[in-house]
């Protein structure tokens, strides 16, 4: 197909996408169901292209039968399909819960607390670098009084905890602030196209 | 056995990875790697389970002719038209990663552009200083969202006062960014760290059993 | 009913029109306001730069078309940058519905440099569940990816040849809009420590700077700002993060004179209000 | 990773002296004519804390690893340094690498574990001359089977799980556990409140997360709650689900929640329905539920990601009531602006606990205090140690 009908197609797409912004549509909707069902068959080639071959099917080729064993496991889920048997889909359940569960108890542990406990452990005072150090370390143990949930926040505790979520709200505000240019961006992305379209429409010349 | 199969798997091999973790040698790392790819193919099973269950639900739709089931139709053109393009042949140029170009990408990428309407919509309408804590959420984020673009550098450099050195807003924005935020975030994941690996605890060792319960 | 009546009950649509505008119209016509170089963007271009020839960089590239109009740019610097210093490129994404994308970057950019797949660079693709390919990369990379992307096998490419794992790479970057960024981190970095730099979307960067402060990453590089800065830096002939800018800040400076209009509304409409009252 | 190589060299020289004593005999054989200098040291160690099949070769650099000096371009320098190994001294050398000027290590990962190996770097010059060092070894490799860096990782796991688990035991055998009441729980009640006085229903999305998230886990206690309350305000809930095992859960939870409350009959099972798993889909869809049915309030709570805004957004011109929860930190800002109440993070989990008054969730909860007393005061500790420049205090938490 030619290339000024495929950005036409994509074009028109865009168009129907952005049209929910007027209100709800049959255009969107259509644009809507088609993404979902391209999406899905996408998922499905390319897990059976670079993930189901290289672990199951090459191995197998190569006389090694282990592979065997999770798909096995993994037809079990489909058990879910006939309410008397659909017990057994909880077999690989139980084994994805396990894994995922066992292998997130020291990570988690070591990058979310044990690391970050480490980096706020830095020399204070009142230099340039250290008063930063101090700031930090002071917002830290306040924005951790916040999430304390075993006392009342009262007295001086009271205090850190308001310390706390203004620390807190700084940090959420700083991310919003943050996120308008991502935003910004994949808007322009699309304005971008949209241009280059209609330029290719009017001018004849393609993107 | 309905429940304590499932009971006992995950607490095998929950237990074996928290422990795992701590062991270096070969033959610990080997079976690591085993169990971590049998993850992925039963993962597969998992998310064609997903797909099955789309393939049914729009089907019905179809055959009993439910409201807007000509959408179905659609849905279920672009997933099995995707198939068949994919098995036919996937590298640069070829209809498959064409169909990608043309139909998935303009659609996911506009998507994920309607955000920035919305939030200038959000920032119209909910940024308003009702409170203490809402006037220090917003004044964070202007002074952020002003010093991240060079109009703000432009209209607001570092300047002196006297003897003050007064920062530009860009090193305001970038103060904001690495002091206040970098230790609100530290806070929050240490509450988090400690929250999802306690649940991860009870979830190996069946205390919390969200698979058992339906 | 009174202006700010109006004003408070405005129909979105017209916020939603006046975005569009602001993003159109610099677009059409750029401006040209100068770019400041930071030092975050200075330090990830010069840790890049200090590496030898023939070195090997490890680029997992991470997102999709619903974010690639952010971190396109980004990724291409990168890319630039790699092959302009004669470094050999590893490149993989575990993103799914991002393959395809990067794979017609990464070949754009080699034909720019005129480089040869499998010698100077290589494409793993996609393999799903992100934590445990980073984490079993760290063993090898072939256990994860035994086939490239376009089903060679490693071994038969000449370029990696002796590279295992994180051990023969000299750096990696991911440019990255997924959770997977935790996933480097913390399976990644955190079991194999191998330096880890980081390209993000603007949106999640500030989750991350922490990771910089405890020497988690060497770097962070933020959005389309941060890829304007990288193409300054590399002498980018065709700037298009850089020309995003001029759009950047009258977007910018549109919301921020929406919060100061809704914020002056409301505070008339209170008034009154109150006065009414009283 | 030359950093955390050489606290590993350090510490092989406390560990390893015998193969150090190997390496300091020099033999250096120059062929003749040779201009360049070898490398004065070699040594060769098993990788502590790896897998095994690892050896690190380490030398120090020759004299002339250097840049020329100006004004002498012919001056001869390091061009590389060849790696070469054999399996007994009297073994031919094969060359298995080679490293560039001024590296000081080569990890040799083509060796088998428990076999003896020596080693010997051979300096190449600009000129093309060689120069050979001593041989360093023998050395064997094997695997590890506990990481000593880990140390401190896991006996901090074992105490904060050991914690965990009393106090949910004490928890489960009666022991009143306080929790400080979470200012704006009120506010679930209210809004439900508000729901019934306008005869509309209560919409409650549980988010993308997977059955197993930790937010998601707190969602279906909150989900039981509102049912409860809905039952008998005889309102009704609609959750619409993003994952099949989510809506099977979020079922049952519906289903025993009304059952408690007296209304058995009030439960309809399309009521909890499976939409897609495709984020935008999704939020199309319940963004289309929102604007129809125009419910009075609106629940987010559990995992959400870009479409956080959009839900919030698309509920406010529909004029929902909308509480939100969760832990997705990146997402917190938009719930902040656009929702009523928020629960940030961990607030999440406790106000779940807060609700149910399990004794699992709040025996979980009291350990996580205990946690986070722990880490706020070896924070301090380790701050007063780092101002002091006590290193060592500091060092011992390097989980690195």
């Amino acid at each position: 197909m030619p290339e000024a009908v495929l950005t036409t197609i994509a074009a028109f797409l865009t168009l129907c996408v952005l049209s929910f912004l007027y209100r709800e549509n049959p255009f969107y909707r259509f644009a809507e169901h088609l993404a979902v069902g391209v999406s899905a068959g996408y998922w499905v080639v390319i897990l059976y292209n670079q993930s189901f071959t290289a672990k199951v099917i090459v191995p197998l080729q190569e006389g090694n039968p282990l592979p065997i064993l999770p798909c096995l496991l993994g037809l079990l889920l489909f058990t879910r399909f006939f309410s008397n048997i659909s017990w057994i889909s909880r077999i690989p359940m139980a084994y994805i819960l396990g894994v995922g569960s066992g292998a997130a108890i020291p990570l988690m542990l070591q990058t979310f607390v044990l690391q970050q406990m480490h980096a706020t452990m830095r020399p204070v005072g009142f230099g340039t670098e250290t008063f930063i150090n101090l700031l930090i370390m002071l917002g830290v143990i306040c924005g951790i009084a916040y999430f304390f949930f075993s006392t009342r926040h009262t007295g001086a505790f009271g205090v850190a905890t308001k310390v706390g979520i203004w620390t807190l709200m700084i940090g959420f505000g700083a991310t919003f602030g943050f996120t308008v240019m991502g935003r910004v961006s994949l808007l322009l992305g699309r304005v971008n196209f949209l241009i280059e379209w209609v330029r290719m429409l009017f001018g004849g010349t393609a993107a | 056995m309905k429940r304590e199969l499932p009971r006992m798997i995950t607490l095998v091999t929950g237990v074996f990875l928290a422990l795992q973790y701590y062991v270096p040698h070969r033959s610990s790392a080997h079976m690591y790697e085993t169990l971590m790819d049998w993850l992925i193919v039963v993962g597969i099973f998992a998310i064609l389970l997903g797909i099955a269950g789309l393939v049914r639900q729009h089907l019905t739709k179809i055959q009993s002719r439910r409201e807007n089931w000509p959408y179905s139709v659609a849905l279920l053109t672009g997933l099995f038209g995707m198939v068949i393009l994919g098995f036919w042949g996937q590298g640069l140029g070829s209809p498959f990663v064409t169909a990608y170009f043309t139909l998935l990408n303009p659609v996911q990428a506009t998507m994920f552009a309607m955000l920035a309407f919305y939030i200038a919509s959000a920032a119209y309408r909910a940024f308003r200083a009702r409170t203490l804590l809402a006037t220090i959420l917003l004044l964070s984020a202007v002074l952020v969202m002003l010093g991240r673009v060079p109009l703000g550098e432009l209209v607001w450099p570092p300047f002196s006062l006297g003897s003050l050195e007064i920062p530009g807003i860009a090193q305001i924005s970038d103060w904001l960014i690495n002091v206040p935020n970098l230790a609100a975030k530290r806070a929050i994941y240490v509450g988090l760290g400690l929250g999802g690996s306690a649940t991860a605890l009870k979830v190996v060792l069946g205390i919390e059993a969200p698979h058992l319960r339906g | 009913m009174r202006w700010y009546e109006h004003l408070l009950n405005l129909d979105r649509r017209v916020l939603y029109a006046l975005i569009f505008i602001a993003v159109l119209i610099p677009s059409l016509l750029p401006i040209g306001l100068p770019i400041n170089i930071s030092p975050e963007v200075e330090n990830v271009f010069g840790r890049i730069d200090a590496l030898e020839a023939g070195e090997i960089v490890l680029f997992p590239l991470e997102y999709d078309p619903s974010t690639a109009a952010e971190l396109e740019p980004m990724a291409m610097a990168m890319l630039r940058h790699a092959f302009q210093k004669d470094l050999r490129v590893l490149a993989c994404c575990l993103s799914p519905t991002g393959v395809t994308l990067v794979e017609d970057e990464i070949a754009r950019v080699a034909a720019e440099y005129d480089r040869e797949y499998g010698v100077d660079y290589v494409y793993l693709g996609y393999q799903p569940y992100p934590a445990i390919v980073i984490m079993t990369m760290g063993e090898n990379f072939r256990t994860p990816f035994p086939l490239d992307y376009y089903g060679t096998a490693l071994d038969d490419l000449p370029m990696m040849h002796g590279v295992r794992n994180y051990d023969d790479v000299a750096l990696v970057f991911t440019v990255n809009a997924t959770s997977g960024i935790d996933f480097w981190i913390i399976y990644g970095q955190g079991r194999y420590k191998f330096p880890l730099g980081l390209g993000s979307a603007a949106v999640m960067a500030t989750n991350y700077y922490q990771y910089v402060q405890s020497g988690q990453l060497f770097g962070i590089i933020s959005g389309l700002r941060g890829a304007a800065e990288y193409e300054i830096l590399i002498d980018t002939e065709d700037p298009v993060a850089g020309r995003g800018m001029d759009v950047q800040s009258i977007a910018h400076a549109l919301i921020v004179l929406f919060i100061v209009m809704g914020n002056i509304t409301y505070f008339v409409d209170r008034r009154r209000r109150q006065q009414q009252e009283a | 990773m030359a950093r955390s190589d050489s606290r590993h060299e350090r510490r092989v020289r406390r560990a390893y002296p015998a193969a150090l004593t190997l390496t300091a005999c020099l033999l250096t054989a120059l062929p003749a004519g040779a201009l360049i200098a070898p490398v004065p040291h070699v040594e060769a160690y098993d990788r502590p804390n790896d897998p095994g099949e690892t050896i690190v070769v380490a030398w120090e650099l020759s004299p002339d690893d250097r840049t020329p000096p100006p004004g002498d371009a012919d001056a001869v320098t390091v061009l590389s340094y060849r790696v070469l190994r054999a399996e007994s001294p009297t073994d031919t050398l094969t060359e298995v690498g080679s490293a560039l000027p001024g590296k000081t290590l080569y990890r040799d990962s083509e060796v088998r574990d428990n076999v003896a190996y020596y080693y010997q770097i051979q300096t190449v010059g600009t000129d093309s001359s060689l120069a050979s060092s001593a041989w360093a070894g023998p050395v064997r490799s094997s695997g590890q089977w506990f990481d000593t860096n880990k140390a401190v990782l896991l006996a901090f796991m074992l105490l904060f799980c050991g914690a965990v688990l009393v106090l949910i035991h004490q928890a489960r055998a009666g022991r009143e556990l306080f929790i400080r009441p979470i200012p704006g729980l009120s506010a679930v009640d209210e809004a439900i409140g508000r729901a019934t006085e306008m005869g509309r229903p209560i919409l409650f999305v549980p988010g993308l997360g997977t059955s197993g998230d930790v937010a998601t886990l707190a969602a279906y206690t909150m989900l039981g709650r509102v049912a409860h309350r809905t039952a008998e305000y005889q309102t009704g809930v609609r959750v619409p689900c993003y994952d099949p095992m989510v809506m099977t859960i979020a079922q049952d939870v519906v289903k025993s929640s009304y059952l408690d409350a007296g209304y058995p009959d009030m439960y309809r099972e399309e009521d909890v329905f499976f939409v897609t798993q495709d984020q935008f889909s999704y939020v199309a869809a319940v963004n289309g539920l929102m604007i129809r049915e125009r419910p009075a309030t609106n629940f987010y709570i559990g995992k959400f990601y870009a479409e956080s805004l959009i839900l919030a957004e698309t509920g406010n011109f529909a004029g929902s009531i909308q509480i939100a929860g969760t832990d997705e930190i990146v997402q917190i800002p938009f719930f902040v602006a656009a929702c009523d109440y928020t629960l940030i993070g961990e607030e999440l989990y406790a106000a779940s606990a807060y609700l149910s008054r399990e004794p699992p969730l709040l025996g979980t909860l009291k350990g996580q205090d205990w946690g986070k007393a722990a880490v706020m005061i070896l924070i301090i500790l380790g701050t007063v140690a780092a101002t002091l420049g006590w290193r060592g205090f500091i060092d011992f938490f390097a989980t690195q």
